[in-house]
């Protein structure tokens, strides 16, 4: 029997790896006169629907997944979420 | 300097001098010999940070170290060379007070290990030389070899190579207009990415890299340096990382954004002739551009990396001096315009820190908050890099391979074979049409693309109007293997048929030199002969060398790659309007084949796509010949008697007549007969089937002109000294050749559909996603 | 005329559009800096292609707030003749000037090369010197030039004739293979309520050179210059539709 | 007084909008070998660092970011969660 688990998947770029686009974002909200911004990161966030036999087993293919395709590792970091039932 | 002056750490930092031992120095890629001359050249051991200037500054990459006595046989001069090696681009003089500057590069290591950013920041750097000569760029080309698209991971490789020289010259907005595209499992581990730049520039704002004048500001432009990319990675990162952490990157992250304002920025500090020197901070980062610019004036160069606008904190004056963060550019700013400087970069939005002088002492000294870290004379630093003259030997598996007997291979069967060769060659990813690759670059911003990619040659029209840029890159990696200097003759041979095919005259010469390790007698071997190749063929096309690039130790797991130089060459055709395509125009055209088809299908595409075979010598470079056929296309193309050529090269006569049929807008059928085509005076020797319908010997051409316009064509080519004939009629929706008792007919509809489908069915699963 | 082509940071087809309307056309063109609040007193506004501030974000995104889009805005509220191409189009969607927005590419890669487009309206002051139905070809070159918007206001764009370049075949109809991004009914090119506003994905400007041989997108420039010259300039009435310039481009773009 | 808080803004494409970074993540997972995905979803993640009073009044602040800039509501929603402290 397999349950139905929601998974998110963030990915943002590794420490110390240049993030162009977050300081790109980081200016315009500075120019559009937000102030406090201390740092700005962007990334990416995947959303997926998957079926398994617990939340191990859902996290431990969804980090598979990251290693060989979700992600690229030698750049970004990914961290995994997993939740019961499908999203609200 | 004495010992006493020096602190190695800086001022305010924890970080102890780890003691210079020999493993050190090993690790830093330096031998006790090159050890014993830095302490000749400094009277004293070595810092840390001189021991990492050391190592950048001597690595092949800067120095040259086993490629320099070689590259220094190539011819450098010609009436129309402005800028030869030597400087961050080759500049030529086009006319009307012009120039173009052009340079290729490789970044193959970092983009095997990352393919989408290695080769996005390949394009990056190549685009900063140029554009710090002052000149504005116009045009990319990539020259990539992969393994074998069986294999995933060459998919992956090609997918993200071509994403990220898109998304990069996309961005910065210059067009990709040519470039070559190989598939062998020679490359399989090893992936090639060589990456060519033009620009365009008016000749009295030519600018070098260059820091003259006593007490000129040192400024350094651009992104901040972060820990990306530094040399030596392994030792360095463990040994001096303040934090103990092991977060060092070593895969650098290309911003096209921040490179088009760098763009804009440099070439209106130059337009309004604010800068004594200027030069990307690429290889070997802060170190090579301070120190190459202070030997090219015979001047010094004084720094405080405390004043270095960093992006991460903690950094060592090691890192700081050998980090290769992307777009950043060190420039030398005239007396009393370092506040106009400074206005047109924050116009631009960009980042600029005044970091040093400029001395007259003839040291590069560098210091961390004012205390002295480093201070090693330039020119010994620069100029004496110590090079190696090795003793090569051909590899005796070479030798076999070239000796093998290709008997089974010359004839086929019945005609069933040979349409089946010629649908394999079609369908051959080193052959098949490149449009996959090409419609994820931009390919016509700019408004200069006259003809982009899929013909001979790309042609960009220029300022100096009406004349245009055609510009091409070559190089075959098998022909070199087997044979070379036959490879380095022909890869510059291709190049300039390809140019010479579009009506350009060859003028000049750029090189990439991909090898193995040249610690390998018979890797030596190779770059040795290839560039002797390269230089004849330089010598007799009258395109003189202006610079290039030297990739060694391209290997893995021991195995080298197929030694590969790739030739890019620019040219000038004189008249816009002249411009021969490659593909038929219209039906009723006669079909030419100029140049000689001899018994020749050693390295061919035909014995590795249908026999897998990497066997023979590859076919003879005749130097005279390759002449005599450049000079007859301009000549042809001037006096308006073709309207189209083709080069012959992989897949032979017969694969280079389909492409005239199927390459261009429209489909055009023809009909040919192979064994019209001109054979060696005498015509003694038997040619075999394969040799006559899929060989590659050298210097041939497919040309057409208007029904009735042979006879004038043949006494061009005659008083030229080309062998020609004609072999067939443009027409009908078939084609259809037949030769040495074969005949094969197909619809160009069919075979199109080979051609246009062979990368996008192998690429079809690869998902395309960012990153 | 005087034709005002905005410089954001990362623009890079405005030289492309200068050329056009100068050499191609004969007439004047200014650059506008992003940096400024003036417009020069320019006939026409065009926003061109790039990637202004590196596309980060989303295309157009971040151009859209420069200081220069408060008088942008403001023109091509009172009735100023604007064109976006390209990156200017996505900066138009955001600054919501035209309806929908463009996302990446069905196909998820960056497309460049030759498409023909339908001109769906040729009663707007950027399309006069063409005939309805007239097929051009203008090359695209982008990867998120997907037009998308919710069905009302599809709707509401074909009804009005807002439509006025789609994507189609060689035989000029408007099919599944001819959308080279997946974008909703083919569009191409849209126009605000007014007729005033036009943004298209593919670039006028690159076929608009006679010396490349190729001219379909200079009758974008001269319906311009037909609309300005007959009074309508900046602020006027839409031109009229029969003001169109005898041999223009209309005639060497169509069933080719 | 401000604090220092962190904020997500999870950035996802509007129901009906298509998503064909999804469907090609999905498409290729399946390629992969990978059974029970049942769906994907790919968004953006954008992570700040803002000094506010409260988090109440970095919440409002990063909403009206992503009102303004940040998202694009004709194609996009968007979710913020605030927390205290710099990013672990
Ligand atoms: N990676 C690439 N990027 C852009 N254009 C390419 C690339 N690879 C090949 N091309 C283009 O495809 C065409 C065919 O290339 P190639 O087979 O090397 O031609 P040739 O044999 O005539 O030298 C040329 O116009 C070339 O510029
Ligand atoms: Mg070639």
């Amino acid at each position: 029997m397999t349950e139905t688990y929601s998974v998110d998947v963030r990915i943002t770029p590794r420490e110390g790896i240049l993030d162009p686009e977050g300081q790109t974002i980081a200016r315009a909200l500075g120019n559009l006169g937000y102030e406090g911004v201390t740092a700005v990161r962007a990334g990416r966030l995947i959303e997926l629907v998957i079926e398994a036999e617990d939340a191990e087993a859902a996290r431990a293919t969804v980090e598979r997944m990251c290693e060989e395709l979700i992600a690229n590792p030698i750049i970004e970091d990914y961290a995994v979420r997993v939740r019961e039932g499908v999203p609200g | 300097m004495t010992e006493a002056t020096l602190d190695a750490a800086g001022a305010g930092t924890e970080v102890r001098e780890p003691p210079i031992t020999p493993e050190l120095v090993a690790e830093h890629g330096l031998s006790p010999e090159e050890y014993e001359r830095i302490l000749a050249i400094l009277g004293r051991a070595p810092t840390i940070a001189e021991l990492g200037v050391f190592s950048a500054m001597w690595s092949e990459h800067c120095g040259y170290k086993n490629s320099r006595p070689l590259l220094r046989t190539l011819p450098t001069e010609g009436p129309r060379v402005v800028q030869g090696p030597g400087e961050n681009a080759g500049v030529i003089d086009v006319g009307d007070g012009w120039g173009v500057a052009f340079k290729i590069e490789s970044h193959n290591h970092p983009s095997a290990v990352e393919p989408y950013q290695g080769a996005a920041t390949g394009a990056g750097g190549i685009l900063r030389d140029v554009f710090t000569m002052g000149a504005r760029p116009i045009a990319l080309f990539d020259s990539l070899r992969f393994g074998s698209l069986d294999s995933a991971r060459s998919r992956y490789l090609l997918d993200g190579v071509v994403r990220g020289v898109g998304d990069y010259g996309n961005c910065v907005g210059i067009p990709t207009v040519g470039g070559e595209t190989v598939f062998d499992p020679a490359y399989e581990r090893n992936p090639l990415i060589n990456v060519m730049c033009i620009g365009v520039l008016p000749l009295e704002r030519l600018i070098r890299g260059t820091a003259s004048g006593v007490g000129n500001p040192v400024m350094a432009v651009g992104a901040r340096t972060g820990r990306d990319g530094i040399h030596g990675a392994t030792f360095a990162s463990e040994e001096l990382d303040e934090e103990g952490a092991d977060s060092r990157p070593q895969v650098q992250v290309g911003d096209p954004f921040t490179e088009k304002l760098l763009l804009e920025a440099s070439l209106e500090l130059i337009e309004r002739d604010l800068l004594v020197g200027i030069q990307d901070m690429g290889a070997a980062g802060l170190t090579s551009s301070a120190t190459e610019m202070a030997a090219r004036a015979g001047s010094g160069i004084d720094i405080d990396v405390g004043l270095l606008p960093v992006r991460e904190a903690g950094m060592t004056p090691y890192e700081m001096l050998l980090s290769e963060s992307q777009e950043r550019m060190l420039l030398v700013a005239k007396p009393e315009c370092e506040h106009e400087v400074r206005e047109v970069l924050e116009r631009w939005d960009l980042q600029a820190a005044t970091i040093g002088r400029v001395t007259d002492d003839g040291m590069f000294r560098v210091r961390r908050d004012g205390v002295v870290v480093a201070e090693i004379p330039v020119l010994p630093l620069v100029d004496e890099c110590p090079t190696y003259v090795r003793e090569g030997v051909e590899d005796p598996e070479v030798t076999a391979r070239r000796a093998r007997d290709l008997g089974p291979y010359r004839d086929f069967a019945d005609d069933a074979a040979v349409a089946s060769a010629l649908r394999t060659l079609l369908d051959a990813p080193s052959i098949a049409s490149r449009r996959w690759i090409y419609e994820q670059y931009d390919t016509s911003v700019q408004t200069n693309t006259l003809q982009g990619p899929g013909g001979d040659a790309a042609l960009l029209r220029l300022p100096a109007a009406p004349r245009a840029l055609a510009a091409a890159t070559d190089g075959n990696g098998r022909y070199t293997y087997l044979e070379p200097r036959t490879g380095g003759r022909s890869a510059v041979a291709e190049a300039a048929r390809n140019l010479a095919c579009t009506g350009a005259r060859p003028a000049a010469v750029t090189n990439c030199l991909n090898f193995g390790s040249p610690l390998r007698p018979e890797v030596y071997h190779q770059l040795s002969e290839a560039v002797r190749g390269m230089g004849e063929a330089c010598r007799a096309l009258g395109t003189p060398v202006t610079g290039g690039n030297v990739s060694l130790y391209n290997e893995t797991g021991g195995q080298p790659v197929y030694p590969t130089p790739v030739v890019g060459m620019v040219g000038i055709l004189d008249d816009l309007e002249r411009r021969v395509p490659s593909a038929f125009q219209a039906a009723g055209d006669e079909i030419w084949v100029a140049g000689v088809t001899r018994d020749e299908i050693g390295g061919s595409e035909y014995l590795a796509a249908c026999h897998g075979q990497v066997a023979g010598a590859p076919p003879a470079l005749d130097l005279d010949a390759a002449v005599a056929l450049v000079d007859f296309l301009v000549a042809a193309a001037a006096e308006g008697r073709v309207r189209s050529a083709h080069d012959c090269s992989d897949g032979g006569l017969a694969i280079a007549l389909v492409e005239c049929a199927i390459a261009g807008g429209a489909l055009h059928g023809f009909e040919a007969d192979l064994d019209l085509a001109p054979r060696e005076p005498g015509g003694a020797t038997p040619l075999s089937a394969a040799a006559l319908w899929f060989g590659e010997s050298q210097s041939r051409v497919v040309l057409t002109c208007a029904a009735g316009g042979g006879e004038a064509l043949a006494a061009l080519a005659a008083r030229a000294g080309v062998p020609i004939a004609r072999v067939g009629r443009v027409g009908g929706p078939d084609c259809r050749l037949r030769g040495a008792r074969h005949e094969v007919a197909a619809s160009a509809a069919e075979l199109s559909r080979i051609y246009e489908t062979a990368l996008p069915r192998r690429m079809r699963e690869e998902a395309g996603l960012t990153s | 005329m005087n034709v005002g082509i905005v410089r954001f940071p990362g623009s890079n087809c405005d030289a492309d559009v200068y050329r056009a309307v100068t050499e191609g056309l004969g007439e004047r063109a200014t650059y506008l800096w992003h940096k400024s609040h003036d417009l020069d007193g320019v006939d026409v506004v065009v926003l061109p292609g790039g990637f202004s501030y590196g596309d980060y974000l989303r295309a157009g995104a971040i151009a859209r707030f420069s200081p220069i889009m408060r008088e942008v805005i403001e023109f091509a509220r009172g009735g100023g003749l604007t064109l976006g191409i390209c990156n200017g189009f996505q900066v138009l969607c955001e600054a919501r000037l035209l309806p929908g927005a463009l996302v990446r590419n069905q196909g998820l890669r960056f497309r460049c090369h030759d498409t023909r487009l339908r001109v769906e309206n040729a009663n707007t002051p950027f399309t006069t010197a063409y005939r309805d139905g007239d097929v051009l070809r203008i090359p695209i070159a982008h990867g998120e030039g997907q037009f998308v918007a919710d069905p009302d206001t599809l709707d509401a764009l074909e009804a009005e004739g807002r439509v006025v370049f789609r994507y189609v075949d060689e035989r000029g109809e408007a099919t599944p293979e001819a959308n080279p991004n997946g974008s909703a009914r083919n569009i191409a090119g849209i126009i605000d309520p007014a007729g005033r506003v036009l943004g298209l994905m593919p670039h006028p400007e690159r076929v608009s050179l006679p010396v490349l041989g190729k001219t379909d997108g200079l009758g974008v420039f001269r319906s311009l210059l037909d609309a300005v010259r007959g009074g309508a300039g900046a602020t006027g009435v839409p031109a009229e539709a029969g003001a169109r310039i005898a041999g223009a481009a209309a005639g060497t773009g169509a069933g080719r």
